[in-house]
């Protein structure tokens, strides 16, 4: 299978093991990632905020960039890129008007015929649960593991149009395909403070220390993301809140695809594990994983 | 005397006051729980010898309740109790029983927080007069 | 005081938002489900329901200075929950920019700051240099060696190379004509 | 006791079941049951018993919820009281007996009290069914609140053309009978077979006659704020309130006699002619007073005045100038030459002789020539008029007056003999001789008292009214230069200012009382203080002194007080202060008496001062056919008393001829309230009382010219502009004589119709809370704050705007209206805490229909929270928020202000967090639903209970929402908690259905606790027969003991308490019984 590939700027950036890995698991499973070329930044946020032309803009930009790939569907690993891709084309869609100003700012023709997929929604959904389950040679056994997909994978649906936003599940299916021991949790889809990270540090902390406070109180082992921006409020930001606790948070931040990757029979080398904030090697090898 | 807790009869007509003790009932008006209620259709039924039985079964107060003069279910019932309390009050000094334990009150259907206004007081001057202990005399004999 | 007089001038604030937004602000039924689940809501920061509150009242000053849309990293909980189906980004969008027209300077400046570094980031190369912006974000707010720490930690395990700072990236002119035409389109397009 | 059970639900199926069957498997022979009240589940229990075979009165209730769970805070006191009630209900179950009830037939009419949308619902649903229906209305119409709105909400549906089918139905349907203007008074019987008797108030106008032509209402001379247009438009009081009314006939609004008429002993229709000749109506006006005082130009200048003293004008700033101008009026007449004489019946074929010439006599002979009697008029002395001619100085009444009004009445063919003494020239039976059938004696008191003292023989002591008299008569009196007038009487103030005018150089007024004793008119003291008279108070003449027979000086004694400590005339002096006063003339002026020797010789009863008794009444004496009145009757009175007193005596002689007895005089009319009410306050027009113009003192004194001058035409129309039609409608009878088909009649009183029913429902609805309790609103004061249901009448198309919606400054379009929610709900300090439940509706309809009457138009709502529980309702609050662009504003409303002139609304916006003001043209009060301001006399009446609010209290808020606690009476509508039109609708239903359940039935059982006589015991004393109030006691004259009509019987116990043998006891309350169950509780 052949798809469009967009990664997102923070791919190549502090989030290069979600790229790794993503890349990894997708050839595992046959799966030939296209780069798009010349792909821009999403302008996320700041964008979306700021000029609201601008943001569908930059979003159509990459789609009128995929398009030419000619392929049908396109991927995106970073949640936010994906929902502005969704967005931006559905909103060209509904609203003809603002498709030809969008046209005349990009200088160019989006026919909006792309199916645009989340990671995590082109593994169960394109994919299939059960490819992904012929692929598991080394199956996640004993490894308790909370599922955190964060905001903007699932929400909002009318964009998203993915899983439940409220009580999620792709990811819990994929980790107890791959063998791991989901826990189940209220904070699925709760915010970790996304942008903020840099400017309202104290927000993050306050937003991330809820999340981590009760994976740690479940017993969790490791706390499985969908979402760069996720993993690095979640990964950093735990000394922080042990402050407050006096107590000390060592509870991994990893990517699914990381762990899929694993459970696929890499070695964790290979695949970024190396390169968290809080280590997750060591709980993998006491788990006889790594 | 702090710890005396009075115990009241009291009688009560069919179609106003012994509403008014169910409303407020229902009204939920906080009552102390010292006063025990006896249905009769009017108080123009109710006996003297009723009143002197219950001071001298034990009772500590007797309070009789019907409708407002001109209210009466029976036309004029009340207005007999109301003749017939001047000469029951007179009885009941005889007996030893102080005035103030015996009690006439005109509650109508529609007035339950004054049902359980008066009951309140009633209980409070009761107990302020402390129990009612009958004579040793014949009076108190007499209607045994 | 706020003093309402019923002129006609009172609904424009409210109509500039509606249609710039595109949300029918006249359907909230104030009942606060957003706010109640907004993550940035906090004692400062009044949430969705008071602001739509404040455009629904006029209040035009206290709206587009209100931190909430700010704060805002568009996690999108409100709208998922939404009896009316409102769109808050589409709202904060409408905000930001018509502050941004008034020249209502942004009641949360480092937010503010940081969005900007990162646009000029996309602008210039058509991609965010995080590691760039991050510093530069550190040095304007004089906090240059704000998590240093975490920063020298990653780097040791190879999560990104201090080189990209300073290594030269190749400009995305494509990206750049995009914003240019965007922001023309922009100022000039509004009704 | 055989067994004893606790079960949760006793009085659910399974619950009941355990009760039978452990009747059928223990053989129970007696059932105690404690839970709730009996008045709830006494009949489900008596049921399941009797279903068991056993006989439901051995079973007894004891009341454990009502009186211990739910009132007692100490749950093991209530525990403990709830274990003695147990004991006291088993220890009376003991004495229980099997007993059987009869049955009665139920009488299947329904009365229903309150003609509101609820109240017609049940109607017609019960008249349709076949069945005979009362409706008792207050108001003149039906309708209720409902009657009043232009739309209904959510559907936005006219109010009017959904609600009129409905009324005209009822008001033409065959088994309807409306009574409006009436009221419950009160009821006796029982479910089935009640009793009510209900008050109905005039309608002065016949509904089987009115054709509703509306000629009446154009000529009326009143106007008065509209009640049903909540006081933004006027009325006349007779009127209907729209044209589609129902019944759809005219009314008059009148609150009862108004105090002047009331005041005046003649009963004068003040109002009626003051109103007439403020519009101008002066021949109209001058008809109306001589109903009942032929003599408006005499009164007008003598009368005492009662009906100003009472005039509610003088508590806003002064009495309407009543008499002044009455006095105008017969002026006018005269000036104009537009006296007629009154419509006179034809000449009868009978005599009535009159014996003096006075006011009374007059009077008399005035109202019995219209009835059409030969009158002869028998006066002693050469002139005619009485004390009017001999005893006030021409100043106060100029002969020629009395000379022109006694022309009028000899016009009316009565004869007048002057210079005729009674009981010396003619005798009562000459009368009787020369055809009289019946005599008016009417002579006065002629004769001066005297002092009695020394010196009052002397030369120059001469009688007040004996001066008076000689003045009148031209007959030569010598005053001289110091006068002495004793007395403090009006007389002596005539005397005394008659002496000046003839010239006296000092005149001394000396009397016993002091100043503000005095019994002259303090306007007349005054007077004559102002003319040069000087008073002297509280001397008492002692003697008077003199030489060669001619007084030279009185003495008087310091008079220490008048009166008593019961307010006898008893006065006390101190013998040793003496005062000489010098004088060569002194007039004593201290009361009249009768000639009593001429009385004496009639044979008729006397009073010990030598009036004539008479009955109060008809003024008949001891002696048939002989009536008397004035001052030999009453002794010194007053004018307008003697002329009433003459009109009396007209209608008991004519009575007495007619029907050969004496009659009862016409019933009284209930008067109005003395205190000002806000209402007449809010009526008064700004004009200030009009003054008399008078000559000044100077030249008054010189000559016997008349003082006062007389009110000009417009003053006397402004004064009748400042009556303050306290009684609403004034009897003017301008209606009565242009009404075609003679439908109207003024004289209609209360009637008590007593009436049978089998069933009631109560659907007397809600009233509008009283938005000027919130004095920081500003209603009342601005007029520009208004009531949501003055706002529905600024929509109705047959409101005071016809339909526009126009703020009553100024009468323009208002482009801000600012709603107000929760005035007088909510509010605990206000006394009500409830929710009125329709007010957010109300407000969200008005401002939509504000919306389509001026789309450019702004609707601001100050609201707690937004209550739309109801069909369709929340979709349309959000319509006029999303569509009429409805500015909702959370938050209760501070207040209402005026800033520069501009009404100005601040309160909070809550959800924005901050204050705010809103300039409003309008305001909008949404005013919370209360229960009927005279809710406490119905539920007497009924006896019925009510919440602490006064809505009726249903059998059950969940199970028995249209029932009462009384069996036959219902509820529905509002009289029993808020409620918008549908909720009301539905529970006039559920009432209908009830009381249709029960005529269908047919048939009550009637309790069988009713008096039992142990014949053995009776000793046939008969005091229980004379206590029952229902006759059901006889006495059995052959076995001499009390004999006892179950039928009759109530079952009240009043015979059983009073039996002094005890052998008479209620059945299921026998002295056993209650004593086994005092000792029970007791034990």
């Amino acid at each position: 299978m052949r798809v469009s590939y967009y990664p997102g700027c923070s791919l190549e950036g502090t989030a290069k093991s979600y790229d790794i890995s993503v890349r990894h698991v997708c050839r595992s499973l046959d799966i030939q990632l296209e780069e798009v070329p010349t792909w821009a930044c999403c302008g996320s946020s700041p964008a979306l905020k700021m000029n609201r032309l601008l943001s569908t803009a930059l979003s159509a930009h990459n789609l009128a960039l995929a398009e030419r790939q000619n392929l049908s569907d396109v991927v995106a690993p970073c949640p936010f890129c994906f929902r502005r891709l969704k967005s931006a084309q559905e909103e060209m869609a509904r609203d003809p008007a603002l498709r030809q100003k969008v046209e005349q700012t990009i200088e160019s023709q989006v026919n909006g015929n792309l199916t645009i997929h989340n990671l995590l929604g082109f593994l169960t959904e394109r994919v299939g649960m059960k490819a992904i389950g012929e692929k598991i040679r080394k199956p996640l056994t004993g490894l308790k593991l909370i599922p955190y997909y964060g905001c903007y994978v699932v929400k909002p649906p009318s964009v998203t149009c993915f899983d439940d936003p409220a009580n999620p599940t792709s990811l819990d299916e994929i980790l107890r395909a791959a063998g791991g021991e989901v826990l189940d949790w209220d904070f699925k889809s709760e915010c970790c403070g996304a942008g903020l990270s840099l400017s309202k540090p104290e927000k993050v902390c306050e937003l991330t220390g809820r999340l981590v406070r009760d994976a740690a109180w479940r017993g969790a082992d490791a706390i499985v993301v969908v979402c760069q921006l996720c993993q690095a409020n979640l990964d950093l930001r735990q000394r922080e809140i042990g402050l407050t606790d006096k107590k000390e948070y060592q509870l991994p931040v990893i990517y699914f695809t990381e762990l899929l990757g694993l459970a696929f029979g890499c070695a964790s080398e290979q695949l970024g594990l190396d390169r968290h904030f809080v280590d997750p090697l060591a709980v993998l090898k006491r788990k006889g994983l790594a | 005397m702090t710890d005396f807790e009075p115990r009241i009869i009291a009688f009560l007509c069919n179609w106003c006051s012994y509403v008014a003790a169910d409303a407020a009932g229902v009204g939920r008006f906080a009552q102390q729980a010292n006063v025990r209620v006896i249905r009769v259709f009017c108080s123009g039924m109710v006996d003297p010898s009723y009143v002197i039985k219950a001071f001298a079964s034990g009772a500590d107060g007797v309070m009789v309740a019907g409708c407002h003069p001109g209210d009466c279910h029976y036309l004029a019932g009340n207005i007999k109790a109301l003749r017939r309390s001047f000469l029951l009050r007179n009885l009941l000094s005889e007996l030893g029983v102080e005035k103030k334990r015996f009690r006439l009150a005109w509650i109508a259907a529609s007035e339950s927080p004054l049902y359980a206004q008066f009951v309140n007081e009633f209980v409070d001057e009761v107990r302020e007069l402390g129990p009612y202990l009958p004579p040793k005399t014949k009076a108190a004999k007499g209607v045994a | 005081m706020f003093r309402l007089t019923g002129a006609l001038s009172e609904q424009e604030f409210l109509h500039h938002v509606v249609q710039r937004s595109g949300q029918n602000l006249l359907e909230c039924l104030q009942c606060g489900k957003c706010t109640g689940g907004c993550p940035i809501a906090s004692e400062k920061v009044s949430g969705p329901r008071r602001l739509i509150a404040e455009i629904l009242s006029g209040m035009r000053n206290e709206a587009l200075k209100n931190p909430t849309w700010w704060y805002c990293v568009s996690c999108g909980t409100c709208m998922t929950r939404c009896p009316v189906d409102i769109n808050m980004y589409q709202v904060a969008t409408a905000l930001c920019e018509l502050a941004q027209e008034g020249g209502i300077a942004p009641s949360e400046r480092d937010i503010h700051l940081f969005e900007e570094l990162f646009l000029k980031s996309v602008e210039k190369y058509g991609r965010v240099k995080e590691l760039r912006t991050v510093a530069a974000y550190n040095v304007i707010t004089k906090n240059p060696l704000k998590d240093m720490d975490k920063a020298v930690t990653l780097m040791r395990k190879g999560a990104f190379s201090p080189l990209e700072i300073l290594s030269g990236w190749a400009k995305d002119r494509k990206v750049s004509r995009i914003f240019a035409l965007a922001r023309r389109t922009s100022e000039g397009g509004h009704e | 006791m055989a067994v004893s059970r606790h079960y949760k639900y006793m009085c659910s199926e399974p619950g009941q079941k355990l009760i039978r069957d452990d009747i059928a498997e223990l053989g129970l022979d007696h059932v105690v049951e404690a839970s709730c009240s009996p008045k709830m589940h006494e009949p489900t229990f008596r049921n399941a018993v009797s279903a068991a075979g056993m006989n439901p009165y051995l079973f007894e209730m004891v009341n454990i919820r009502e009186h211990c769970s739910w009132v007692s805070e100490d749950p093991e006191a209530a525990t403990r009281k709830a274990k003695d009630l147990i004991r006291g209900g088993i220890a009376r179950a003991v004495h229980h007996e099997p007993l059987k009830g009869s049955k009665k037939s139920v009488n299947p009419k329904a009365m229903i009290v309150g003609g509101g949308i609820a109240g017609i619902t049940a109607a017609l649903k019960i008249a349709n069914a076949g069945y005979q229906v009362y409706m008792v209305e207050r108001e003149e119409i039906i309708g209720g609140k409902m009657a009043q709105f232009d739309k209904t909400f959510p559907t936005l549906d006219c109010s009017g053309c959904i609600l009129t089918p409905k009324t005209s139905e009822v008001g033409r349907h065959p088994n309807i009978q409306v009574l409006t203007k009436s009221q419950v008074m009160d009821l006796t019987g029982f479910v089935g077979n009640f009793k009510v008797r209900v008050l109905q108030k005039p309608r002065y106008v016949r509904t089987d006659k009115c054709t509703g032509c509306g000629d009446c209402q154009q000529v009326c001379p009143i106007d008065i704020p509209s009640p049903f247009e909540l006081g933004m438009t006027t009325r006349h009081p007779i009127s209907r309130p729209f044209p589609q009314a129902i019944p759809n006939t005219y009314s008059i609004l009148r609150e009862g006699m108004p105090p002047c008429q009331a005041a005046c002993p003649a009963g004068v229709n003040v109002q009626g002619y003051m109103t007439l000749t403020g519009a101008g109506k002066f021949v109209e006006a001058l008809a109306l007073i001589r109903e009942r005082m032929p003599f408006a130009s005499i009164c007008g200048r003598i009368c005492v005045r009662p009906c100003e003293s009472s005039c509610k004008r003088g508590q806003v700033d002064a009495p309407t100038a009543i008499c002044h101008t009455k006095r105008f009026l017969g002026d006018y007449e005269k000036e104009h030459s537009l006296y007629s004489n009154p419509p006179m019946k034809e000449l009868r074929d009978k005599k009535v002789a009159v014996i003096g010439a006075g006011p009374g006599g007059l009077s008399a002979a005035y109202y019995l020539a219209i009835e059409g009697y030969q009158v002869t008029v028998f006066e002693k002395l050469p002139v005619i008029g009485g004390m009017l001619n001999v005893g006030i100085p021409d100043y106060r009444l100029p002969r020629q007056i009395i000379d022109e009004e006694v022309e009028n009445i000899r016009s009316m063919n009565v004869a007048f003999r002057t210079g005729v003494t009674f009981g010396k020239d003619i005798t009562i039976d000459d009368l009787e001789d020369q055809g009289y059938q019946a005599v008016f004696l009417s002579i006065g008191l002629h004769v001066s008292r005297r002092l009695g003292i020394d010196g009052e023989s002397l030369d120059g002591v001469v009688g007040g009214i004996d001066m008076l008299r000689m003045v009148a008569l031209k007959e030569d009196v010598k005053v001289g230069q110091n006068v002495v007038v004793i007395g403090g009487g009006n007389v002596a103030i005539d005397v005394a200012r008659t002496a000046v005018r003839l010239g006296a150089a000092r005149v001394d007024l000396v009397c016993l009382e002091a100043r503000d004793e005095m019994p002259a008119w303090e306007r007349e003291t005054h007077e004559a203080i102002e003319e040069g008279v000087a008073i002297h108070n509280s001397l008492g003449p002692k003697e008077f002194v003199g030489q060669d027979g001619k007084v030279q000086g009185a003495v008087f004694k310091r008079c220490t007080s008048v009166f008593d400590e019961n307010g006898a005339f008893r006065p006390t002096y101190d013998e040793n202060e003496l005062t000489e006063l010098a004088c060569d003339t002194a007039f004593v002026a201290i009361g009249q008496a009768s000639e009593s020797n001429l009385l004496s010789n009639l044979g008729i009863e006397l009073a010990p001062g030598g009036r004539i008794v008479t009955d109060a009444e008809t003024l008949a004496t001891t002696r048939p056919g002989l009536f008397a009145g004035g001052d030999c009757t009453l002794g010194p009175a007053t004018f307008v008393q003697a002329v009433a007193q003459g009109r009396q005596a007209a209608l008991a002689i004519h009575n007495f001829l007619e029907f050969g007895g004496l009659r009862e005089v016409e019933s009284k009319e209930r008067p109005i309230d003395k205190q000002l009410n806000e209402a007449e306050r809010l009526r008064a027009k700004p004009i200030a009382r009009n003054e008399m113009p008078e000559l000044p003192p100077e030249t008054r004194t010189k000559s016997f010219d008349p003082i006062e001058s007389g009110f000009t035409e417009d003053m006397a129309r402004s004064e009748g502009q400042r009556c303050l039609s306290c009684g609403l409608c004034c009897q003017c009878g301008e209606c009565v004589r242009k009404c075609g088909p003679q439908a109207i009649n003024l004289n209609e009183r209360e009637r008590i119709h007593e009436l049978e029913v089998g069933a009631i429902v109560v659907a007397t609805g809600v009233d509008v809370f009283d938005a000027s309790k919130y004095p920081e609103y500003g209603y009342g004061k601005y007029p520009d704050v208004i009531t949501n249901l003055q706002f529905e009448r600024l929509c109705n198309a047959s409101g005071p705007t016809g339909g526009k919606i126009l703020r009553p400054s100024d009468g323009k379009v208002p482009q801000n209206v600012v709603f107000v929610q929760c005035v007088g709900s909510r509010d605990r300090a206000k006394g009500n805490e409830y929710c009125s439940k329709v007010c957010c509706m109300i407000s969200a309809k008005q401002l939509s229909i504000f919306k389509h009457h001026n789309p450019h138009g702004q609707a601001y709502v100050f609201y707690i929270d937004n209550r739309a529980g109801g069909k369709g309702y929340e979709e349309f609050l959000r319509r006029a928020i999303e569509h009429e662009h409805a500015q909702y504003i959370r938050g209760r409303v501070a207040k209402v202000f005026q800033d520069q002139g501009r009404l100005v609304v601040r309160g909070e916006n809550s959800l924005a967090g901050a204050p705010v003001e809103i300039e409003a043209d309008l305001v909008v009060l949404a005013t919370g639903l209360t229960p009927q301001k005279d809710h406490a006399s119905i539920a007497r009446a009924l006896n019925l209970s009510t919440d602490k609010y006064g809505f009726f209290m249903e059998l059950h808020p969940k199970l028995g929402p249209a029932e009462t606690s009384l069996a036959g009476i219902y509820l529905a509508g509002g009289a029993q908690g808020p409620k918008d039109i549908p909720e009301s609708v539905a529970q006039g239903g559920a009432a209908a259905a009830e009381a249709l359940t029960l005529f269908s039935v047919g048939q009550v059982e009637i309790d069988p606790t009713v008096a039992r006589l142990d014949e053995r015991l009776c000793t046939g004393c008969k005091t229980c027969a004379g206590l029952c109030a229902y006759n059901a006691i006889s006495f059995n004259e052959q076995q001499k003991v009390a004999s006892i009509n179950d039928a009759l019987c109530q079952g009240c116990g009043t015979c059983a308490a009073a039996c002094p043998v005890a052998a008479i006891g209620v059945k299921h309350y026998t002295p056993d019984q209650i004593f086994a169950q005092i000792e029970g509780i007791l034990a």
